[in-house]
């Protein structure tokens, strides 16, 4: 699953498939999605956590499981840092940093959730692709970060 | 002319607008828990109570009296619940100076009783459901009383309760093994082996008649209305006409409804609630001495405004009702904060977004808003949706129609119920009876978990990854300068 | 099957509720002034026709063609306004192959011609307002025209326009003298002194005949409206049933606006427009070949569902109307976003609040929302306030409590106009015409200015004090500390 | 006129009459002022600049003078403070500082306007009461203040 576009304009692939979606903001906040073919479904999206996000279409409540990937997107490990094996976290959306549970210097387990990020509402931890000693800590718990706003960095500690 | 609503939520809302059309002044009354609700809005004038608990509040005969005191109130209207159909509360409105609208304080109690009221009945010739006056001394007994009412039969143990010693006779041969087997297991489980037989009303619906009586004498029945889906004996919709009901059985039905309130000299608007046979018999279940939940489909079905008319009443008037003319049909559902997937668990909390339907057909009762906290000291219906159209069917489709506009979020509601209904066979044929509805949650085959569309997908991604622009007309967001929002791109989701 | 609506705002709105109700999928057409709005947000499809100026949207018919084309639309509907009794868009569609929702073209064309309306129905004996045919050739020809058809007269020149030349005749004897002024008025303002003389119906009151027809030939009528509230010749209140119209005269008109409508073998949903003078005595106006704003009224009074039929019609379906009964009164109210107080100045932009009212015999037509914008681009109708009651007097009561609970802010609104109508004696007694809301608004008689009440004063002066405290159930601000919150004092307001 | 109290309860004085009114605030946003006699109004208030407030009670629409009083009053003129002849500029009303017009050391003539207050949506310019210098400024454009807040000190230039 792939979406690309900027707000207003998304395009959307999965399975192969490609579909176009004009996406306009009513006045009650419902979203309307506007496909290419003139098919519409207006309706609300709610991140309830644990990577459900919540979609009241038509007045019914479905859940929608972005599941992990999305979970995991929202910090993204992103392309060799600074020195050689270093793993930088980043925010892949805006939100704000409720938690911090390591400090610099602190060694980290691969998977260790190393912070909490809130994006829409939803609480993500964010854990560590892979061991090593945290070596910068960009943020701090109440902080609000840009989407792409580097967060920690974690140094192999093997490299 | 004031009057005090002694009631909250949605029917203290309908009371309140009955009054406005009506020139009456108003007094609301609130506890600690609705000091901001659309109840205690509406009303010119509003009387703190005192905490949440009801019995402190809604309950408090004392409090309700110096709050009429208070204010100079002449009327009090109880709606329904809280102390509706409690004669102690009516006659202490009357006693205090106070007009009570609704019945006499004596037939509210003469139709409290089940002894009373079933006596009575029985004087007046409304059937009641046929049943032993005293225990079988033998199996001949159980035979005897078959041949006169008809099998199936129930046995029932005369110190029982709770289905235990209850056992079904379905012919003459089986009555004698029947008792025996009855009696000992009565025996075995209270220490009295003593029985007694009762027809056996077998798929019942519940048909009820609304009466309108005037203390001229006059009482006029308005036609009937289907309340067989219920929830463990809780209505949950409601139909004005029966669609099991013509126009013979319907002139039958009235007739014994008008005996059952003649025979308590009825004055207001009531209810004669009766347990009907798939063969057509009826039989009296009870009367309610008060305006009920369901009334608007009789409203719209036959044109008349029960609360204007039980408050004209109160006030004196002639009755205004006339020889009302069915049209139509209509179909009301209660919505209740309540969670159909989980057990119809109660979900108080606090509304987030309420939208409601309208157009055509479409009456919203409702006494809550956007933005308002449902109580949990309370029952936790929210209001009622009303539909009205030219025959079941199109009323059904407005239903359907009228859902898909609801939209209630921040607390759990009944309304994928209803959604399942609108779509569900046998309610569309009409086939159902009193325990319906628990067989078909019980079975499964009713609430079908939602089902995921594509189209979900797209909406939960594009709404976490930023959605739309900025509105037509508005001004844009003054946050800026995000790198994520100027070329976004979230790959990957899954 | 899918109909695509060819319209916006709340007519579109109610279109599509109705396509929902019979199971008929949608299409919504958008301009960029209302890609936000109600009626898109409610269709299955939408598209977009183009920049928010009506001739490059919802008034081009190519554009309107290819987005039927686009989503495979079968139906399309005009709804009122736009390109609804445009004869040639009806060919349009019909000769793309589409099912245009109305009467055929050939009956659009016919009487939304003013010569040919007339001359039709003077062939199918439906009284047109008594007229000469060609200019009078001396003053005795006024008078024979006067002796044949009753005085007043109004005389007036057959170059002219705009009320120049016009000449009232009370009486024959005033007919010569008449004759020789207005003639030589009019040769001296157009240098023609042609006159003729026509019939001056005086206090007219303008009421309407629906009627539905069927391609079987059936052509049924549904009663009459009454819209003599007017503004500048644009209604404003419409009721069912007429005040004045009793059940003979009820019967004759019916009976003409189905010879009208026969007359053009009409096949869908229509409107025969009547001008009924004080006498009793009545004349054709016009026919209007589409659903009208204010068919809402005949369809609570008369229990039938309009838009519904007429989509069935489209749809070769039967008549599902039968023999309609009236019951009770109907009020409806045109909420425009105008200042009544400002000569009815257009209000566009956002709307802040809107809350609707809601219960018994209570309808919201309504094409917008809280949050949205009311676009300068069109028709400034926000939406329509239909109320429902037992009797006329009801129908007023009801309507003023459904006002009291009416709030819109952020644009102006006709609502005060309605507030002050629902507490006018001639309102109430039904005693009005044609020209009698611009006469009373002229008069100044009708909007007072409204009067700030010692309440106000205090509500103005708490809300900018600090108000309340935060709802019960909801947690306290984060700011705290503010000196002037914990012993708020503001004196000398005044 | 005269209202004493707090968010909530308030005490209302006109005329020498005396109303005690307890007010809630409704979902929908309107307040609920309730009258110690029972009688209650339900409605909105926003100022509307002038001194102007338009009140929507059972949505009609009323407007109401409250004149120039509260207008001046949002900032008011304290008792003297630190030196002699100094005025001290306080905000009266909890609100948001629009525009700050003078800086420390400028003149100011009495009447002109010193900064632009936003208070219940009402931008409000706040005027010099006597003419001076300003000796202190400890407001900035943007910033948010409580009600007593001290917003600028003018130094009599005579004093």
């Amino acid at each position: 699953m792939r979406l690309e576009g900027e707000p207003g304009a998304w395009r959307f692939t999965r399975d192969g498939l490609t579909r176009d979606v004009s996406v306009a903001k009513l006045p009650d906040g419902r979203l309307s999605l506007l496909f290419a073919d003139g098919r519409q479904v207006c309706g609300r999206a709610r991140a309830t956590g644990m990577g459900q996000v919540e979609v009241v279409v038509a007045g019914e409540v479905r859940t929608v499981a972005l599941a992990d990937p999305l979970h995991d997107r929202l910090s993204h490990s992103a392309a060799p840092g600074a020195g050689s094996g270093d793993e930088e976290v980043r925010a892949l959306m805006p939100g704000r940093v409720v938690e911090v549970r390591v400090a610099e210097g602190d060694r980290v387990a691969s998977g260790q959730v190393v912070l909490v990020l809130e994006a829409m509402k939803m609480q993500n931890e964010i854990r560590a692709s892979a061991g090593g000693v945290v070596a910068r800590c960009a943020v701090a718990a109440g902080q609000a970060v840009d989407g792409g706003a580097l967060m920690l960095v974690v140094r192999d500690s093997n490299g | 002319m004031k009057l005090l609503v002694a009631n909250r939520g949605e029917i203290a809302v309908r009371i309140l607008r009955a009054c406005r059309e009506l020139g009456v002044g108003t007094v609301a009354v609130f506890s600690d828990a609705d000091r901001s609700a659309p109840h205690v809005a509406m009303a010119d004038e509003a009387v703190r109570l005192g905490p949440a608990p009801a019995r402190e509040s809604y309950l408090s005969v004392e409090r309700l009296l110096a709050a009429a005191r208070a204010t100079g109130a002449r009327l009090v209207h109880p709606g329904y619940g809280f102390l509706a159909e409690n004669a102690a509360f009516a006659r202490a409105c009357v006693e205090a100076g106070l007009i009570f609208v609704g019945p006499d304080p004596a037939a509210i109690e003469a139709m409290g009783s089940k002894t009373e009221s079933r006596r009575r009945m029985h004087e007046a010739g409304v059937p009641v459901v046929p049943g032993m006056m005293k225990p079988a001394a033998a199996a001949r007994e159980i035979a005897e009383f078959g041949a006169k009412h008809g099998y199936p039969l129930l046995l029932k143990a005369s110190a029982g309760g709770g289905g235990k010693g209850m056992r079904r006779v379905e012919s003459a041969a089986e009555a004698s093994a029947a008792f025996e087997r009855a009696s000992a297991e009565a025996a075995a489980s209270f220490g009295d082996g003593a029985v007694y037989a009762e027809k056996l009303v077998e798929r019942p619906r519940h048909v009820e008649v609304q009466v309108v009586g005037h203390p001229s004498g006059e009482i006029v029945a308005v036609g009937e209305r289907e309340c067989s889906i219920q929830r463990r004996h809780q209505k949950v919709v409601e139909e004005c006409p029966s669609p099991v009901v013509g126009p013979a059985l319907r002139e039958r039905i009235c007739a014994a409804a008008v005996r059952a309130a003649e025979s308590v000299a009825y004055t207001s608007c009531g209810t004669v609630e009766l347990l009907l046979a798939p063969d057509g018999s009826f039989y009296f279940l009870e009367m309610n001495t008060r305006l009920q939940v369901e009334h608007p489909v009789t409203e719209e079905v036959w044109g008349v405004d029960l609360c204007r008319e039980m408050i004209r009443i109160a006030l004196g008037e002639p009755l205004t009702i006339g020889r009302p003319a069915m049209r139509g049909h209509a179909i009301e559902c209660r919505i209740y904060a309540e969670n159909p997937s989980r057990g119809f668990a109660p979900s108080p909390g606090a509304i987030a977004a309420l939208r409601l339907p309208a157009g055509p057909g479409v009456r919203n009762d409702v006494g809550v808003e956007a933005g308002g906290i449902v109580p949990i000291d309370y029952d936790p219906m929210l209001g009622k949706l009303i539909v009205h159209a030219g025959e079941r069917s199109a009323a059904i489709a407005r239903l359907s129609r009228a859902l898909s506009e609801y939209e209630i979020t921040g607390v759990d509601s009944t309304l994928p119920l209803f959604r399942a209904l609108v779509a569900d066979g046998e309610f569309l044929r009409g086939e159902f009876d009193v325990q319906w509805l628990d067989r078909r949650l019980a079975e499964g085959t009713l609430l079908a978990p939602p089902r995921v569309r594509e189209e979900d997908v797209v909406l939960a991604a594009v709404a976490l990854a930023g959605g739309a622009a900025v509105p037509a007309g508005q001004n844009p967001p003054s946050s800026n300068g995000s790198p994520w929002r100027q070329a976004g791109r979230l790959e990957a989701l899954r």
